[in-house]
């Protein structure tokens, strides 16, 4: 079978390398080429390959397909080529090998069936999506790329030893559920974690992603939260914790994005938000959780990606990303607009759109399982979704009060690989049943009852009606909100150049202490050379009277004793 | 085939190069051809030890019983003999190209001391007991005290007298009498798996013992006798590649590994009550160096404090007293190895390239010199110790090691370490690939990669450290064979 | 078939019939000629010697066939042939090396010069090998003579100075020794050692036996410039002629040495000799104190030959160091670093001498590059140096393994220490001079010099592969100094 | 440009008729409450499920709850000047993306 040997992500990471040397039209071919290659050869993928090898005393799986991995190489693949289509005009061959690579080991994450294979991806991925902060040539984003790269080599540490852990303790590096509990199960945990933006390790994600360039952000958005719920899913289906983990983080995305000003970080926190639906459905662990986890890791891929790839538009084409500057962008970027509605529909769940289909499982999933709290708060959370996405960040970027500036419309490109994210949307909102095929597990749920739409128009309304009502107070401010990333930017850092110059202080004081001594040492040798005592001859009288003394004492010892 | 071959061949060709002194192409000739057939007779002796499991012992001289110079392959040498013989090769041009193009005098004296210490490097992976290990191990350290000093100015004379005096003080003030305490309470200086000193000296003795031997290999720098590496920067580069990534401190480790397994043995090590303090001292190494790295502008310097916390790795992996450990710290030297030349040869690139010493002066260098950048970048992957790089597993091992030991502390300190690691090796790369070049800079417009002959050998090294990734398996068998 | 034994007197007759031959050859190439010959002979003959002794135990030969213990006897063990193999070895060794150095330095009346060498090495085998404890004092006064003349002919006005207070010290030392040696005679009736030895039991209460030994032992502690009564040697070795200062060196301190040692352990026994006098505690006191003196003063020398005459001193307070451990090992591991000492200096006083004679100075501030310009003979110099430093593979090494080993035996772990310290010590002065010579550049304004031809290359070199030899092929010397430790202590009576 | 052009007009058609649309929702929420209220509930798994128009009720105020708690957490503890970290170098990107390889 063709696709045990041609692992999609190494095909993926070694067509990268022509990235870096090829130019122009060739790069632009390639760049579509390979991400249709790679879907073809996912589309290739049968439920249940594997691929076994042995390396450095370890028994690997290096290849593991089924229900749950296909469903996010399927989207992974996709969003690959919407993706390479938005960037298509940049012109920076670090930014796509980086890209192609963070796919790559995207895609080797969730098709990995042992731990080491997933740990060696999760590292690559780290290491190759950095670059797509970086290669913003900022300030701001080296800084930022720094303490995404910090708090990344910590989340792979933490599962590096999660996974010895796991190792010493069962003797299996199986990827599977985690049941055996313990250290292992929580340090993993942890690492996936920090992965999925959940609180308190989010704040990596709405510091780095709006500093990543354009075309990075898309990229960016697709895969590290989106592997990270794959993971959970995997290893901690049914997890307390991680229901109400993931509620506060939809409440806790919606609050901060909010707050915020810049319309790539506004959105940056929705990814935390819905990838809080995800988390709080593999808590839910049910079959129908899970498979609405898996479905919503796939629309949300798409609308996320559509959404970004309209602020990313507009940074492009006004050079400002301020929900303050900006307005009245509709006359000239209207394709733009249109576009990033039909995200912002899918995201809040509007009926038509491929949002409905899925949050809606999760929602469902919550109420079959008979949880109040956390059906309420999934649902208000939604009504801040709405609020922000939908109705204020379109309200004050494209219409509201006229900025002044005068864009031109995005590049034909953009606008296309826009277009195809947002048909998408519609396709899978109108015709579910596509998405619900490829599912993990069978599922018996229809979104579009009267109930479902009905409940759902409602909230979409009446959230409307509240916003419209209030419309005066909720513009962007001009100002930025501290989020927990805080304590490690202001007081982690100043401890850790506390501790830095203690050090220095002690091994300077200590070594100048030393050398001052030694200094004065040799001063004090060379004082003696050049003073002529050691170099003097001893009279022939002091000769004798040390032979008399030694003599003496001798003689002394020898015969008083 | 016998390691006695691999030992006598750079010594002879120490011998000829400095005869062919004054007749420059033969002397080049001789350089380079010196490593080819050492990397024979090692991967020789590699094949005879793995096939037959012949050691291939060869007992040189007899001093009296039980105290003689004997040589023999065994696995965990066998590794450092790989490791030193194969980057031998690569280090040979660089070296010739290194120093050509940076205009230096004295090449007879350099090349010849060059194969000197890796002659003794050999010697002191083939050793069979502490005594032939420690006389190669003085022999390298006196040889290579003309490498540091080599340029001959006040600066190196000075960085050179503190390298030969702390490897000389620790070694012949602590090593020497450690070992010839061991003699007197044993009756022999063999090594042999499980160690020699169970049951013959009381732990308490053997607290005292651990600690001295410690501290007498220098080489491996443990803090406070660390200076020497930071001090031997005023070297070329090429010496500060073959001291910080082949012989000098890789001699070190490997001494510190095998004392520790052959002469302590694992089990005997946990009954000491300095075990934990030394394991401890260890793992403060490993993250004051990795804190003095980050503020180190000169890159040099800052790759030397990164040795420092590199080194303190194996040390730690040999004292955390299991065999998972042991292997990670066996591996850890292979492929710390190889991701520390990578950043030395490109360091030596940068500097004879661009006149570059500093990280802070390295803003936008990979437009001129992308290769040399990208393999910094691979080289410091694998010293960070992420896939898809060798240093992965020893990283695996070291942490798995720690985890077993059940010195969780120690394991938070892998994490730590690893997060600083990050923070010192990414910058220069950030600087290089994403920082605008500085503006009216005419000279910068004409830098250009370094000649073929330093430009190809650190291609292949960081090409080395990713395919170390793949066939890891080897050289962890080879370990594990070895290690009780 | 001439016997070994027979053979044996030969080692001191020969030069002493030699040498007053030589003063009357003519000209400058037969007298050196002679010489040569003569020690290369006898370095034959003792190396024949020290085979017989180790095939047959102790060798006797009396002379003019007067039983012992009316007539000189020479008798011979391993402790004695042993040294008298390093006087011969050395001497063989450095007079091919030595000639273009006298005839730079002794221009004149070379004939009378290598007389009075052969006689000081006539004195110096004589004081070795004979049994008799008269006997000794002669030859120790017609080594000394001779020394005080040879050294009188250094090229410095100074050296006529250094050996009129060497003369001094030396003639008290003499004088301490014919003191002690009457003390002994007028006790016991007899001169001769092995007879000595079995009469001085019944006199081992006697205050003047006491005093004998005091006597000796002082006496002898001049000749081997034991701390704190060095002070003769080092300008002594400062100014004499090369040839005389590296044969002095590497012989004869270590021959008072070996002879305090026979008096001491034979003569008067291990087992009254350090009940009598503190010996054991005065001698490591001093010892100890030569060890840093000697150091710490050769580290502040500028002269390179004052440096390593110090540095002897210090070399001095291990071999001592030995011995006040009284145990075997001790005594076999002063006796180890007797001979490898005194090719390790040797060796470094021959190069010293190549330097003094091509750069016409050995100011260590006048050295400044002269590593490039004479590669062989600094390289020899430095590896000379690693033997001092006691740096494997060398014979210094093996000396201070013996030594540390011997000190934790005798659980006295805070000798190792110090015995490290003064070795690093030696490594500080050893290196200052490898490093003004390797790595500083040559002054522009410095004469420039060339290597020395092959003629004086290859017998330090010979020394120095010795050192090297002996640092890894110890069956030799270990086994010598061992049987030498054995034969001295004799009955056992050390631990 | 002219699926631009075409756009653009269609959205500047549908601004001017900003007021038409304001009814259209109005209506639109009206209908859907009605209809909530006619139609029996189909779900009763929470107490709530059977109060007519819950969840536009719920939106509403949830809404108005949310921008309240919003504007607290803003300004009572998470504002700060936007240069608060250190002064960004240059705010505004020179509307090139990443593609500003100039080198």
């Amino acid at each position: 079978m063709l696709a045990e040997w041609l692992h999609p992500a190494l095909v993926l990471a070694f067509g990268a390398l022509p990235l870096a040397v090829l130019q122009g039209r060739a790069r632009q071919v390639w760049q579509l080429a390979l991400p249709l290659l790679v879907l073809l050869l996912v589309a290739g993928l049968e439920d249940g390959a594997r691929v076994t090898l042995e390396l450095a005393g370890l028994e690997l799986v290096p290849l593991r397909a089924d229900g749950l991995s296909l469903v996010f190489a399927w989207i992974f693949a996709l969003i690959l080529v919407i993706g390479n289509i938005f960037a298509l005009q940049v012109d920076d061959g670090a930014q796509h090998v980086a890209a192609t690579l963070y796919a790559a080991s995207g895609l080797g994450a969730v098709l990995a069936g042992d731990l080491i294979t997933l740990y060696v991806f999760w590292e690559v991925m780290m290491i190759a999506s950095v670059w797509l902060i970086w290669r913003r040539r900022r300030q701001a984003a080296y800084n930022a790329g720094f303490r995404y790269l910090i708090v990344h080599a910590l989340g792979g540490m933490l599962l590096l030893v999660g996974i010895i852990a796991h190792w010493q303790g069962t003797g299996s590096l199986a990827f599977d559920a985690f049941t055996a509990g313990g250290a292992a199960f929580w340090l993993i945990l942890a690492a996936f974690l920090i992965n999925a933006a959940a609180p308190p390790l989010h704040a990596w994600l709405p510091d780095a992603y709006p500093e990543a360039t354009v075309t990075g952000t898309v990229f960016l958005s697709a895969f590290t939260t989106k592997t990270a719920v794959y993971v959970l899913a995997r290893g901690f289906p049914g997890t307390e914790l991680l229901v109400w983990l993931g509620v506060f983080m939809t409440l806790y995305g919606v609050t901060y994005a909010f707050l915020v000003n810049d319309i790539r970080r506004l959105l940056s926190y929705h990814i935390m938000s819905q990838v809080g639906y995800m988390v709080a459905g593999v808590g839910l662990g049910s079959a129908l959780a899970i498979s609405g986890t898996a479905a919503h890791a796939f629309t949300h891929i798409l609308y996320k990606a559509l959404l970004l790839m309209g602020a990313g538009a507009v940074l492009q084409m006004t050079g400002r990303s301020k929900l303050t500057e900006l307005g009245g962008l509709y006359r000239y970027m209207p394709v733009t607009f249109l576009l990033y509605m039909v995200g912002g529909l899918s995201i809040s769940a509007f009926p038509l759109f491929s949002g409905f289909v899925s949050k809606t499982m999760i929602i469902e999933a919550a109420a079959v399982d008979g949880r109040g709290v956390v059906f309420l708060l999934m649902t208000l959370a939604g009504v801040g979704t709405f609020m922000s996405t939908t109705l204020k960040l379109p309200w004050y970027t494209f219409l509201g009060h006229d900025s002044g500036l005068r864009p031109t419309e995005a590049p034909l490109n953009m606008r296309l690989a826009m277009g195809i994210a947002a048909l998408l949307c519609f396709l899978i909102g109108i015709m579910p049943g596509w998405l619900y095929a490829i599912l993990p597990y069978p599922v018996d749920y229809n979104a579009y009852t009267a109930s479902h739409l009905l409940k759902e128009m409602q909230l979409l309304l009446f959230t409307g009606l509240a916003f419209f009502l209030l419309l005066g107070v909720l513009g962007g401010k001009d100002k930025l909100s501290l989020d927990l990333d805080w304590f490690y930017r202001v007081p982690g850092w100043r401890a850790l150049a506390g501790i830095r110059n203690g050090l220095a202080a002690i091994d300077g004081g200590a070594r100048a202490a030393f050398m001052r001594r030694f200094h004065a040492a040799e001063a004090w040798a060379t004082h003696l050379r050049l003073s002529d005592w050691p170099l003097r001859s001893w009279p022939i009288g002091s000769m004798a009277i040390w032979t008399a003394v030694v003599l003496a004492l001798l003689l002394l010892a020898g015969l008083g004793g | 085939m016998t390691p006695m071959v691999a030992v006598l061949i750079p010594f002879l060709g120490a011998a000829l190069i400095g005869l062919a002194a004054h007749r420059p192409r033969l002397r080049d000739g001789i350089a380079f051809a010196t490593p080819i057939p050492l990397f024979l007779t090692v991967v020789g002796l590699a094949v005879n030890r793995v096939a037959d499991g012949n050691p291939g012992t060869q007992r040189l001289v007899e001093l009296v019983p039980g105290l003689d110079i004997t040589l023999a392959v065994q696995p965990l040498g066998l590794t450092f003999a790989l490791l030193a013989a194969t980057l031998y090769i690569v280090a040979t041009p660089y070296a010739i190209g290194y120093m050509k193009a940076g205009g230096y005098g004295n090449l007879a004296r350099f090349m010849a001391c060059y194969a000197i210490a890796l002659g003794a490097a050999m010697g002191i992976a083939f050793a069979e007991n502490l005594l032939t290990l420690y006389l190669f191990y003085e022999i390298l350290s006196v040889s290579t005290y003309p490498l540091v000093a080599h340029t001959g100015t006040d600066k190196a004379r000075s960085g050179a007298r503190t390298y030969l005096a702390l490897l000389l003080v620790t070694s012949v003030g602590l090593m020497l009498p450690g070992m010839i305490w061991i003699w007197q309470a044993t009756g022999t200086l063999s090594f042999s798996s499980g160690g020699i000193l169970a049951g013959q000296v009381p732990p308490a003795a053997g607290a005292l013992l651990l600690v001295v031997m410690l501290y007498g290999i220098g080489k491996a720098a443990i803090m406070p006798f660390h200076r020497w590496l930071p001090a031997a920067m005023v070297a070329p580069t090429p010496v500060s590649a073959l001291l910080h990534a082949v012989a000098v401190v890789k001699a070190g480790v490997f001494s510190v590994l095998t004392v520790v397994l052959y002469i302590f043995g694992l089990d005997y090590l946990l009954e000491l009550a300095t075990q934990p303090f030394m394991l401890y001292i260890a793992v403060f190494t490993m993250l004051a160096a990795s804190l003095v790295a980050m503020h180190q502008d000169n890159l040099k310097a800052r790759l030397a404090y990164s040795t420092v916390s590199q080194l303190a790795y194996i040390v730690t992996g040999a004292l955390l007293a299991t065999e998972l450990a042991a292997i990670g710290g066996g591996l850890h030297m292979l492929m710390h190895g190889f991701g520390k030349i990578t950043l030395f040869f490109c360091a030596g690139a940068i500097y004879v390239a661009s006149g570059i010493n500093t990280v802070s002066g390295m803003d936008g260098l990979a437009r001129r010199m992308p290769l040399t950048m990208l393999a910094f970048f691979i080289g410091a992957l694998c010293v960070i110790g992420l896939p898809p790089t060798g240093g992965f597993w020893s990283k695996w091992y070291l942490v798995s090691g720690a985890w077993d030991a059940g010195h969780y502390l120690v394991v938070g300190a892998f994490m730590l370490s690893t997060l600083l690691n990050v923070a010192y090796l990414m910058p220069p790369v950030m600087r290089a690939f994403l920082r605008p070049p500085p503006d009216n800079d005419p000279a910068r417009l004409r830098v250009a990669e370094a000649p073929p002959l330093c430009l190809i050998p650190l291609l292949i090294t960081a090409a080395g450290t990713l395919v170390l990734f793949i066939v890891a398996d080897p050289a962890y068998q080879l370990l594990a064979g070895g290690i009780p | 078939m001439m016997q070994v034994t027979d053979l044996m007197p030969f080692i001191v007759l020969l030069p002493l019939i030699a040498g007053p031959v030589c003063a009357l050859l003519p000209g400058r190439g037969l007298p050196w000629l002679l010489a040569t010959l003569t020690a290369g002979t006898a370095f034959v003959l003792a190396a024949l010697t020290l085979g017989a002794v180790f095939d047959g135990g102790t060798l006797r030969y009396a002379f003019g066939n007067w039983a012992p213990p009316i007539g000189i006897e020479y008798r011979v063990d391993a402790a004695n042939a042993f040294v008298a193999l390093l006087i011969t070895g050395v001497a063989a060794v450095l007079l091919p090396w030595g000639r273009p150095l006298v005839d730079h330095e002794v221009p004149e009346r070379q004939g009378a010069f290598y007389a009075l060498f052969l006689i000081a090495l006539a004195g110096l085998l004589g004081i070795t090998l004979t049994g008799d404890v008269f006997n000794v004092f002669v030859f120790l006064e017609i080594s000394s003579l001779a020394t005080y003349a040879l050294i009188a002919q250094g090229r410095d006005r100074r050296a006529l100075i250094a050996a009129f207070r060497y003369l001094i010290m030396g003639t008290v030392g003499a004088t301490f020794l014919l003191i002690g040696i009457a003390f002994i005679y007028l006790l016991t009736g007899s001169l001769n050692m092995a007879d000595l030895a079995e009469r001085l039991v019944a006199s081992e209460d006697s205050r003047a036996l006491q005093v004998a030994l005091g006597f000796i032992v002082v006496g002898f502690s001049i000749k081997l410039a034991l701390f704190p009564l060095h002070h003769w040697l080092p300008n002594a070795y400062t100014y004499a002629p090369s040839l005389i200062t590296a044969f002095l060196a590497a012989t004869a301190t270590k021959v008072a040495l070996y002879v305090m040692l026979r008096f001491i352990f034979d003569v008067f026994g291990p087992a009254y000799s350090f009940m009598a006098l503190p010996l054991s505690a005065g001698f490591m006191a001093l010892a100890i104190g030569g060890m840093f003196a000697g150091s710490w003063l050769a580290i502040l020398q500028s002269n390179l030959k004052r440096m390593l005459a110090y540095s002897s001193v210090a070399q001095v307070g291990y071999m001592v160091l030995g011995v006040s451990l009284v145990t075997l090992g001790g005594l076999s591991a002063a006796f180890l670093h007797l001979f490898n000492h005194g090719l390790m200096k040797a060796a470094l006083f021959a190069s010293a001498g190549i330097i003094a004679w091509r750069c016409g100075s050995v100011r260590i501030d006048d050295l400044r590059g002269i590593g490039r310009q004479m590669p062989w003979t600094l390289t020899a110099f430095a590896l000379a140096g690693l033997s001092l430093i006691g740096i494997p593979p060398t014979a210094g090494f093996i000396s201070k393994w013996y030594l540390i080993s011997a000190a934790i035996n005798a659980d006295q772990l805070w000798l190792v220490i110090l015995i490290l310290i003064t070795s690093l010590m030696a490594l500080v002065y050893i290196a200052r001079v490898v490093e003004v010579a390797w790595l500083q550049p040559r002054p522009d304004d410095a004469p420039t010099v060339t290597e020395a031809p092959w003629t004086l290359l290859v017998p330090v070199w010979l020394l120095v592969a010795a050192n090297f030899w002996f640092g890894l092929d110890t069956r030799l010397t270990v086994g010598a100094a061992t049987a030498a430790a054995e034969a001295l202590a004799g009955g056992g009576l050390l631990p | 440009m002219n699926a631009v052009n075409i756009t653009a007009k269609w959205l500047e058609a549908l601004v001017k008729r900003g007021r038409l649309l304001r009814w259209l929702m109005l209506g639109l929420m009206a209908a859907v409450i009605v209809i909530d209220i006619l139609k029996p509930a189909k779900y009763s798994r929470f107490p709530w499920d059977g109060i007519p128009a819950f969840t536009a009720l719920y939106a509403f105020a949830g809404a108005l709850v949310l921008i309240g708690l919003y504007k607290a957490i803003g300004y009572g503890l998470v504002y700060r000047r936007a240069d608060y970290y250190g002064a960004a170098d240059d705010d505004n990107d020179n509307a090139s993306g990443g593609s500003q390889d100039a080198g």
